[in-house]
């Protein structure tokens, strides 16, 4: 057990270090840091092209992959020595990850050397920006109840439907979509997987409002829009396939909540209560930040562990499935707290930056709860392929998807 | 033995209820969260019509001068559906408080006013984000002329008349200021739920009148949340009630992987908990009713755990349909959010859940020293 | 709203009073309260039987039965009332409970007249005790899943198979007893219901050690044990209906876990801790037993609207079922808490009656969210019963007993 | 970067889980329970023999000169079995406390034949019924001699040896008692797990020899038991994941209904949940671990957390695990009720959660104070 860099990753992190520090400032210091306060959209996605562009350029944008598609062929550590790195730097975040992280992959493995050559310079160098396009509104923890249809017309498809919870699709140019091809077969069977131009004629695209108020996400309505059959990745059928590895990529990658965690309730605890000791001073206070302590460390140790096993080859487990349960309950627990010790100012919204993240904790965690695969589904995830319960009895088995019970 | 209500009360209920339903009053609510209108003007209208805010108000002063129960029953249905008006500043804090405390003088001049709505009340406690104690308030009285800051004070744009806990000569008053005559600047603040306006008050030597004890206020003002916080715990499971009646259709309804979600354990139990916690608070808040409208010895611990497991209820209720809800759940559209932002508004606006735990175990504490002795 | 009796309940309330007052001590005053201490069992038994012997001689034993088996014909409130007064005496209990209780209302129910007089009368009075044979190894909250056969043979019915978890089988005259008659029909349609002589030939009782190093439940084995085809309950087949009504009221009854509760907690909390401050102020503790306090009181008042429900003549709907989740959950943790506020001296066994009282609340309560349908199978039931919710899929649905799988 | 065990101690890991499964460490435990025997001799000589006993002690006195982190894999598998043997109180409390304090005669003298069992040491804290303070406790020192009361000393019935924490003229010390030879008697004391012993030691004028500072000696023990803490820490998780892979096991092959009960949500989040808080506690006690190894100025913060969150673990799995099993996990006759146990032992042996707890936050305040001076 050490904490310590081999020599080789040790000089890797170096090379980083000497590269970021040239390039972006270290967050804290001097206002940088942008926890609180609205970004213009446009501002925000300039600076992002930008910051990508930049990374692009000095091969770092996707380090892992091949060098002629503008990678380092960088091993799983040394991403995660990078992504280390690059944590502490002031850069901007949100934009890209989607597209990188879950059309690349798929790209990388279904698309025809022509396409990877036309397609994944650009999405790395942040040229393109990628969404992904599987949720539908009657298809959220059961993804593969989707309803959207492709037909096909000659070498084309025509799709039809609706997709939801598509993030960033205002602002995207392409996206990857899987489709029911065939309602007469069996749910997974019957769907065929996609790339598709999000600017082709037919496609429009309406922003979902949160209960935060904010609208990141959008619907998305196809009418009758064709994708040449070349934009195919995987066999007609394989859909699911495709998707599924997609998916579990989101689902391992979905992390920690972003927001107020023990650390902050430890700091705003130094405040004092309405008699005009420190909050800390409560034996309540104190347990509950004990335990959500325990929670924050034992989550930032597992990915230390994690990490070990990247380090030496090997390829972790599920385990990341407990970080979104954790920390999303972790964070709504918090944010609660947070309002709760104002007593009954708490319900104000104010100008302080730490009451402003106890509200954004307190309504953002409700969300953050379902995102991704809700706790429901990760537990169930954890139990089956984890601890290796038996499946729930699936009623939807062996049935033409047409003949699924659907409620409708 | 009857922890019920009577078949009138729940006929007055049942009228309600179907009133608030034909008034849209959860849409109502939801568009004055969207547009920050601070109530609907319409609804509240046809609230003063139904006579609600006389019921409690003796005859004598043109009222109907019903018990508490009839009130509670009134209170079950705003909970449940939202309702933007208002009434609970009006009625459960400032009406309740002039009966109670306020001289002839003054009941007879306000009373009938606040039943037809030419006057609204409304109450005026805390200064800091923290919460107020006897020790920490510095809104102060001399003269008569109050000056300072009051935030959070529910309603306050629209009411006429605030009462006012102060610091005073002998220690703090209870004392009513009319808002529509006299030095104060009401600002509208912006909260966790919107669809209930709340204000800042600044006072600027405005005129008052005392009620109730001179420096006796604060055990006034504790008296008055004590009542409250019965009526508040009736709105709370109004709201828990609809937040586990919409998680259970939506259950029913929802399939997922060729079956309702309502048949997976993991959402049944859920809502079994919902259940459970909103049942033993219906329960404890129907005997905080009985120790209200007995004025019984027993209110402040009845008031307290009917307080404490009604907040709880709604807020986890409120919560886990959200969750129920699923992705639809986080959007605006949905009504789920209007009822979690109102379990939060009503877990803090009398004092914050620890702070009510605190007062029931005080109480407790005093009922077993006067038991031992 | 009001807690008064109307005029009658009030004029049967001071009878029932009059008579206990006569008969039996208050509890509490000096030395009666046998929270701690074992008594031997045969010296209990004998209490119990003269008291039900007395309770029978003036009516009170079964009093809302007719008058021809012993009964008063008294109202559902009457026996509220009953019970509300005769629990604030110091009398004995926990043996007739369940023959009364679950065999009392299949006797009257299904038994011939001719029966009915020979049995009910001497259940009633206490001469005879009765037990309730329905769990099996392998049908735990699956009741209906039991294995344990009936073969006819001429007017007998011949049994063999094994119970468990039968209370008092020890000491008991008879027992009802549900059985499968054939494996190859559906489940529930299998089986049919007996009365059986707990002293026939072939019946062998063994106690079964619990976790709490008390034995009185019993695994009860059949060997070839012969029941008289007069002594079935309902039709063949109709064992099922028999004992669901039964079980419901058994789930129903299972009431408020005995033991330490939010008053105890709270006036355990009095005393001092490592600082020489009473517990109480702690404000973990004061929050505790806050919680503590809001679920014993909701509890209690949930029974008196119950009751409420009672007294107007309404029948009160399956809220119950809340009850023995949330008071066995409470007693597991006031248990875990008294125990833990001894810190490291808390693992000690003392003679300390509260200390005691943890000790037992802490390893009870383990069990009492098993017993009589687990946290699980109530929460199902609140689920299914009361708000309404779609029922599991059911693997076993329509096929033959012996084809459901028992993963054997 | 590795939070994770080297190839050695895991196979030392795996060589200690198959001699203890080989040894029926469990049953040996259930028969120490039912018997009343304070320890299995069988076991404990075999152990002997297996010299973990040595494993931290310094080649110079005989042992292997290992670091903690071997120790740490043996624990875990201790706790597994739930071992019957003076291992914890003889290594983690006595032998790690006379390395660390003791001076040059006593460990030489000690030393080696606490390798051979020869010699048991224990540590005796506790007093009262309330947690020990260096304030309220009684058993003093003078002119060397110790007198007084300790209750629930674990395994003193076996022990030579135990490290005794008193009042003394300067605050208090840590002193060594050979209880062999001395004016102690002692008595064993029933607990809620009798499949370790614990008993009580009158000590009437014992001689006795300072370990360590004279007057500091609550310093020390603080010190002896942040380190026992990240030990015992791995007996919890050791234990915790006996019981959710007992719960896993069982309900895979417990149906109802027709399916295996591991089918149905309410049984696979429990198991899930049970997953995610051992999860947590391992990754955490890792940590603690790597503290320790290396003597960081985070252990104590570090100790606390992972004896938080192993000891939340080990109580949670241990109990759900009971209620996996339903009425079986209620039975004597089924292991789930001997981790129950086990669990509640190792939750108070060194202090209860709210003490660690309290330590945790302590440690953060002081942390935090350093960090911004």
């Amino acid at each position: 057990m050490d904490f310590n860099d081999t020599h080789q990753e040790s000089e890797f992190r170096a090379t980083c270090r000497g590269w970021l520090e040239k390039n972006a400032q270290l967050k804290g210091g001097t206002g940088n840091d942008e926890r609180y306060g609205r970004v213009d959209e446009h501002d925000f996605l300039n600076s992002a092209r930008a910051w990508q562009k930049k990374k692009f350029d000095a091969g770092w944008a996707m380090l892992h992959w091949p060098k002629h598609y503008g990678g380092l062929e960088a091993s799983a550590i040394e991403r995660i020595i990078w992504g280390q790195e690059e944590s502490k730097f002031n850069v901007p975040r949100g934009v890209y990850e989607i597209g990188l992280g879950m059309a690349g992959p798929v790209m990388m493995q279904y698309a025809s050397d022509q396409q990877k050559a036309r397609y994944l310079p650009p999405m790395a160098a942040g040229e393109e920006i990628w969404c992904q396009l599987f949720s539908e509104p009657s298809a959220g923890s059961d993804v593969a109840g989707l309803r959207s249809k492709a037909v096909q017309d000659g070498d084309d498809w025509i799709i039809n439907g609706q997709k939801v919870w598509t993030s960033g699709a205002h602002f995207c140019d392409y996206g990857i979509i899987v489709v029911r091809h065939d309602p007469n077969i069996e749910k997974h069977a019957g769907m065929t997987f996609f790339f598709v131009d999000m600017k082709s004629p037919g496609i429009d695209i309406r922003p979902i409002k949160q209960i935060t108020g904010g609208s990141s996400f959008n619907e998305v309505y196809f009418n009758d829009v064709r994708i040449p059959d070349s934009q195919r990745l995987g066999a007609i059928g394989d859909g699911w396939r495709v998707a599924i590895t997609t998916l579990m990529n989101e689902r391992l990658a979905v992390g920690d909540a972003n927001g107020a965690d023990a650390k902050e309730a430890f700091e705003w605890a130094q405040g004092q209560d309405d008699h005009g000791q420190p909050m800390i001073k409560n034996s309540g206070v104190r347990e509950s930040i004990a335990d959500w302590y325990c929670q924050a460390s034992g989550l930032k140790n597992t990915k230390l562990r994690t990490m070990s096993a990247l380090s030496k080859g090997d390829t972790p487990g599920p385990e990341a499935s407990i970080t979104k349960v954790v920390s999303a309950n972790k964070l709504q627990a918090i944010g609660n707290f947070g309002i709760d010790s104002l007593d009954m100012a708490g319900m104000l919204k104010t100008d302080d930056a730490d009451v402003h993240s106890f509200h954004d904790a307190w309504l953002g965690s409700a969300g953050l709860r379902i995102a991704g695969g809700t706790d429901e589904i990760l537990k169930n995830i954890i139990a089956e392929r984890v601890l290796g319960l038996p499946q729930d009895p699936r009623a939807d088995k062996g049935l033409a998807f047409k003949d699924i019970p659907s409620g409708n | 033995m009857n922890l019920d209500f009577s078949d009138d009360q729940k006929f007055l209920q049942s009228e309600a209820r179907k009133f608030l339903e034909k008034e849209q009053s959860i849409q109502k609510s939801r568009s004055v969260l969207d547009t920050k209108q601070q109530y609907d003007k319409d609804l509240w209208a046809k609230v003063l019509e139904m006579g609600w805010t006389g019921i409690r108000i003796p005859e004598l002063y043109e009222g109907l001068g019903l018990g508490h129960l009839e009130l509670c029953v009134i209170a079950e249905e705003l909970g449940r559906s939202l309702a933007p008006v208002p009434f609970s500043s009006s009625v459960y804090l400032f009406t309740e408080a002039i009966i109670k405390f306020a001289d002839e003088q003054i009941k007879s001049e306000i009373l009938p006013k606040l039943i037809s709505g030419e006057c609204v009340g409304t109450l005026a406690i805390t200064e800091q984000l923290f919460a107020p104690t006897e020790n920490n308030i510095k809104v102060s009285v001399d003269n008569n002329q109050i000056t300072g800051t009051k935030i959070a004070v529910p309603d306050a744009s629209v009411a006429t008349h605030v009462l006012v806990i102060c610091k005073s000569e002998l220690g703090s008053d209870l004392r009513l200021v009319d808002l529509t005559n006299n030095n104060c600047e009401v600002h509208d603040q912006d909260t966790i739920d919107n669809s209930r306006g709340h204000s800042l008050i600044e006072f600027n030597n405005a005129n008052s009148q005392l009620v109730g004890d001179a420096g006796g206020g604060w055990a006034l003002l504790q008296n008055i949340l004590n009542q409250a916080a019965v009526l508040f715990s009736f709105e709370q499971i109004g709201g828990a009630q609809a937040t586990l009646d919409m998680a259970s259709e939506y259950a029913k309804q929802r399939f997922a992987f060729g079956r309702a979600i309502g048949s997976y354990q993991a959402i049944k139990h859920k809502l079994a908990d919902m259940y459970i916690g909103l049942t033993l608070a219906k329960s404890n808040t129907y005997y905080a009713a009985w120790a209200l409208l007995n004025d019984s010895t027993e209110l402040e611990v009845a008031a307290a755990t009917a307080r404490v497991s009604s907040t709880e209820a709604f807020q986890f209720c409120s919560k886990e349909n959200i969750q129920t809800h699923g992705g639809n759940g986080f959007t605006w559209e949905y009504d789920c959010h209007l009822f979690y932002r109102r379990s939060k508004l009503l877990s803090l606006n009398i004092g914050s859940l620890a702070a009510w735990k605190e007062k029931l175990v005080s109480g407790l504490e005093r009922s077993n020293l006067n038991s031992s002795q």
